[in-house]
């Protein structure tokens, strides 16, 4: 119900916290254990810093290009604290939070950015997939494995992402109306976070809202708020139950904003101005919800403060296990193209492995 | 033993490998309700029902990409894109995607899968319908080509297709799908991929083809009978990785070498052959090495095609210039 | 306004005239002049005939494969008697009616269907695209088009054609797209004739109308009795009179049935059962337009038999002349892949020459 | 006289030639307000007005599709496709319709435009930021593939690009976009399409490369001084079709053939220039003709790519290893 109550043509946006984290949608406030909103707050807390630290760390030149979450944090931990361990996620490339909280390790994560595929082996049972470069084409993967998950009857559902430029790309429309035709238990949530590289969300589409896009799929849409955790939290859920329903995929826009670069090689300066960043700055979804956390109680100043110091130690030695991994080796960048390497291969292998042993001696 | 022709081994190869395997799935454009538009799928929907045959919108990136998404859950999607041409919108999932996974996730994320597509020309059909891409899919790491010329091998090849632990393009030549019957063993039997063929050993020329050009050249060998000319005829069988071994051996044996596809020349598959017989049997040639293929031009329509099409009598030509030259 | 009404959600077919060819909807009723309205029935008179002696043709082994049209001459009339010369028209394939109309020879209709590219070199000042084959690929072909319209000031609008199976391509959401946010004057077309080959319309997606797919690219669409050659008509300058007043993109669902197969290759019966094809054959376009026709006296029965035998007529003399034409020579194949055939190419050609002369010696 | 990047040479091409021709267009993901990721558009739209120079939403098909359209209405756009990795959704528009409309439409449609892409590896980027897709351009009828190795040709062949009748893939090599600087005449100069540059005559190696590949080859000759091998370097700056012509007058002279490539190997350009020698030029061969190229992996991500890189102690190695083979 909650996806007619905020049907997107009437343009409402579904929010519980407002930028204060005062509840400004009590009906719809969750009520989540302790435990777990800790954990979203915690996890909230140590992508920001494991985010900003990336930044730095690519400044420093020890990292690599690096997508910047910043901002956008609960737009992903609302979304995986309303799904299990059973259930997949299929990211874009930027949810390093939802990774985080969905069982990806923070080694992995700075091992992939730090320039190693090793990063993208996540461990068994963690149900990720990895960072995905071509815009859109994820959403079919999501598709495919949640046809699965139903056909099979495993109780699974698929979270997807993408951003509002990915929104325009045939791959986007291909996949969500192959997950709409074939009803399949999956959850596309549109990052929108204004900007597509330097590009404008008003350049990516006419349709005023994203989450009409859902109408041309004959699956409910809704715009919620992205920065507002809990929103974020309900919204999804809702779309989960949906689909565990066998009532088929939804579409979820959440409102939200980019406050880095896109990526660390891109300067914003270029196309947008300091006012608006400004403005979103005041609208910061860990405030927010460590606000609504502090006025209820469940989170004290000093944790707070012990999330932040761990956080910061955390990312810090993980990076310097991650700077002491060093290079790959021949083996590993030539042993999985194939399940077993072709003779072809095996041969260009051996003659690199012999020019590369010669220059090391 | 049943008598088979292609297309019907093509079938039969699929039926009974869902038997086994359950978690094959097919699907595509029209694959499932009426069994495809060549047939290939037929009667696979009524017999293992709608979750494991079944149609899909018009939607090639979403064909090849839920397949993927399959494949990561746990199953082995046998997807049909209905012509070759047609591929090219699913082209960036078998690229980005596909060919990559098991690399990308070194190993955590693998997928067994198989993208059937019927191909090549001679059938009078329209724009888009006949051409033949081998190096679209040769040329990238990660991928298996596999590609029969006998209601056989069709069997065998898919089968191993189907147990493949990579993702593997079977392009399967439609001009020949009903053009002759062949006896085909009950029995459950594979054609390993990556092994060459020697259909027929011979001493002089070497010919490698594959697909729709293999009778082309068993005609071509007829048409010489009389020349005494010893012709090695290869099938290749598997394009990518391909077997190079018996290829090399064949040409040292004979000296002379002859690549016959219908794929357009430039950048072809025959020019990957001969390089590695250049890289591996240089000093073995006699003649400088040669190929046959379509020029490059697109597929006429129909009443231009008779010229793009390799005729036996030219595949004859060449091998008897080959034959007299210079050892 | 016309969009307004029919808003798509609110599921209303715009129609102008029932199946027995009464006016249902006085207001709209188009005040087109007789020779225009007789031009319209003329041309689907011609089309009609042209179609089914293709198949027969066909059968008889003397064309290759054909896609008939037969039963959707008004959703292709229909809108190209709402546009001139000046004007674009990109088909995709099945559109031999709209071709005809807009200035494509039967010569040349049928001198591609026999297999022929000379049948896509259209006249001097027809502004038609050749047979797009690859679903969907025409409309951001259209958008471009149609963005040189806009920035030239040219008074030229773009009509695209796809099928209902098209729309679930990727490429018509990002031709759609692109057109939409460049704002260029395009109307697309889809011709809902229920199925893509085999595969039934309800397959392609679980929006329950094509038109409301519009909502996703921030543009009017609506859906139209693709057998009222009248109602496609006004719906048609509607959406024309949007985009050369610069408000972009509509999108028109034709609601229409393919009464042959997908093309000669197909056989229907597999898959559909006769008594859906006869509740169409009730909702005939030419006999409903014919009917109007002859109810206002503007057509008579003698010039309906003249129409239909002169068509007869031509049709077969046509074709006569295209069976005459015999096979291509070899330089046609070879001369146009580039403006100068480069030196390889030109060796190429040479070679083939001599083969080819040797052979016809 | 100026004295320019890569990168500025293509700028200052597309700036000139959009003064001297209005009809052209330039378009593609962020490169009109803010130049494009790398800059290369940077200042047009400013110039030009955003009617000329414009962004695009993400959609590769819809951008390749939408200049066809203005093609066909008779512009001249130039896009830009942001990585060459992400050409693969466009792909589908540029093999069944830019490569073919004049061919289809038997002259009636041409469509003079150009798609700009950066490619290749050597900057320690993301997956799908460093391939080299020569081949997937090469192999199509229809298409015309450019890559300058300098900036004086960076503007030279894309002026000539952008007055070319037919569509040009023009691939520039991202690696040096910035390497190094060079004077460029303030002049209108064109560089001609297919014509491959002899950057140094010699008389025992003929070297075929291009792009960030030439500089490589280069450092390689310099690392050979003391060798007294005389090696003849050949800049080929149109890879399709390519100047046949001077690479087989040089391996007539040379005997001896090496193709340097980025590009993976098997089914790789190389494959076409060392079969064509083959056929042109085989009884002059003294040795196996040779090719130097990318492993038949992915590129790998940073800490793995310098396997995959050529270095230039690896091409001298090859060039002495021909050297010294017998005659
Ligand atoms: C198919 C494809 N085209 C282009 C790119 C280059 N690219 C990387 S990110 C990006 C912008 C994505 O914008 P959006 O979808 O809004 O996601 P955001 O970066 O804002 O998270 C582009 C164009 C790509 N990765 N894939
Ligand atoms: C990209 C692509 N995939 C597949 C095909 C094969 N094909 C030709 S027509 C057709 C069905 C089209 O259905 P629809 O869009 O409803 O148009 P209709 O045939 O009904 O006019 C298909 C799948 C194609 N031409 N292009
Ligand atoms: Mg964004
Ligand atoms: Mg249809």
């Amino acid at each position: 119900m909650l996806f007619n109550q905020y049907d997107p043509l009437k343009k409402k946006v579904f929010r519980i916290l407002d930028a204060e984290g005062q509840i400004v949608d009590k009906t719809n406030e969750p009520n989540l254990p302790n435990d777990v909103l800790l954990k979203m707050y915690q996890t909230m807390v140590l992508g920001r810093t494991a985010d900003l630290k990336a930044v730095q760390f690519q400044r420093q030149g020890r990292m690599l290009t690096y997508a910047p979450n910043h901002g956008q944090e609960a737009a992903q931990i609302g979304p995986m604290a309303a799904i299990t361990n059973q259930d997949w996620l299929a990211i874009s490339f930027r949810e390093l939070n939802a990774m985080l909280y969905h069982g990806v390790t923070l080694e992995q994560l700075f091992l992939y950015w730090y320039g190693n595929e090793r990063g993208s082996h996540y461990n068994e049972g963690v149900k990720v997939l990895p960072v995905n470069v071509p815009i859109g084409s994820q959403i079919s993967h999501a598709a495919g494995i949640a046809y699965v998950s139903k056909i099979q009857k495993k109780d699974e559902v698929v979270i997807a992402y993408i951003g509002d430029g990915g929104t325009s790309h045939g791959e986007f429309h291909e996949g969500l109306n192959f997950g709409s035709v074939m009803n399949v238990p999956m959850v596309v949530i549109i990052q929108n976070n204004h900007y597509a590289i330097s590009t404008p969300r008003s350049k990516a589409t006419k349709a005023e809202t994203l989450a009409q896009k859902a109408i041309g799929y004959g699956i409910p849409g809704i715009q919620v708020d992205g920065n507002d955790v809990l929103a974020m939290y309900v919204a999804t859920r809702e779309a989960v139950k949906r689909a565990k329903n066998g009532e088929g995929p939804s579409l979820i826009e959440a409102i939200t904003y980019r406050m880095g670069p896109h990526t660390t090689s891109d300067n914003p300066k270029i196309y947008r101005e300091d006012t608006e960043v400004a403005t979103w700055e005041a609208k910061d979804p860990l405030k927010r919800f460590s606000q609504y956390l502090l006025n209820k109680s469940i989170l004290t100043a000093e944790t707070d403060q012990k999330y932040h110091e761990e956080a910061n130690e955390l990312v810090l030695s993980t990076f310097k296990n991650v700077e002491a991994s060093g290079l790959e080796s021949l083996e590993e960048i030539f042993e999985h193209t194939y399940a077993q390497m072709p003779p072809h291969l095996k041969e260009q292998y051996e003659t690199l492995k012999n020019v590369f042993s010669k220059e090391a001696q | 033993m049943a008598t088979l022709n292609l297309l019907e081994a093509v079938n039969k190869a699929l039926e009974s490998e869902m038997e086994r395997d359950e978690k094959i799935v097919v699907f595509g454009e029209d694959a499932g309700f009426e069994g495809g538009v060549f047939r290939a799928t037929a009667g696979l929907q009524k017999r293992f029902g709608e979750a494991r045959v079944f149609d899909t919108p018009i939607a090639e990136a979403a064909i090849i990409g839920s397949a993927i998404g399959m494949a990561i859950n746990g199953l082995k999607p046998v997807v049909e894109i209905q012509f070759s041409g047609f591929m090219f919108p699913g082209y960036n999932q078998i690229v980005t995607h596909m060919a990559r996974y098991r690399n990308r996730t070194r190993g955590r994320y693998t997928l067994p899968m198989v993208v059937r597509m019927p191909y090549g020309g001679g059938v009078k059909a329209l724009e888009h319908h006949s051409e033949s891409l081998e190096t679209l899919f040769a040329h990238i790491p990660g991928l298996k080509l596999v590609i029969p010329s006998t209601p056989y091998d069709a069997m065998g090849l898919l089968r191993s297709a189907m147990r493949d632990p990579d993702p593997v393009i079977f392009m399967e030549p439609k001009r020949i799908y009903r053009a002759f019957k062949q006896e085909v063993p009950d029995i459950e039997f594979s054609v390993p991929i990556g092994k060459a063929k020697i259909v027929k050993t011979g001493s002089d020329v070497t010919v490698v083809a594959w697909g729709a050009m293999v009778r082309e050249v068993e005609t071509a060998m007829k048409l010489l009978e009389n020349d005494a000319i010893s012709v090695e005829l290869i099938d290749l069988r598997t394009i990518a990785p391909f077997d190079r071994e018996t290829i090399i051996e064949s040409v040292k044996k004979t000296s002379r070498l002859l690549v016959v596809h219908e794929a357009v020349q430039s950048f072809g598959p025959a020019a990957e052959i001969i390089t590695v017989v250049n890289e591996k049997a240089f000093y073995y040639l006699a003649a400088a090495p040669r190929r046959l293929t379509g020029p490059d031009i697109t597929v006429p329509l129909p009443k231009g095609e008779h010229y793009f099409m390799i005729e036996p009598s030219r595949i004859a030509s060449e091998i008897k210039l080959l034959a007299l030259m210079k050892a």
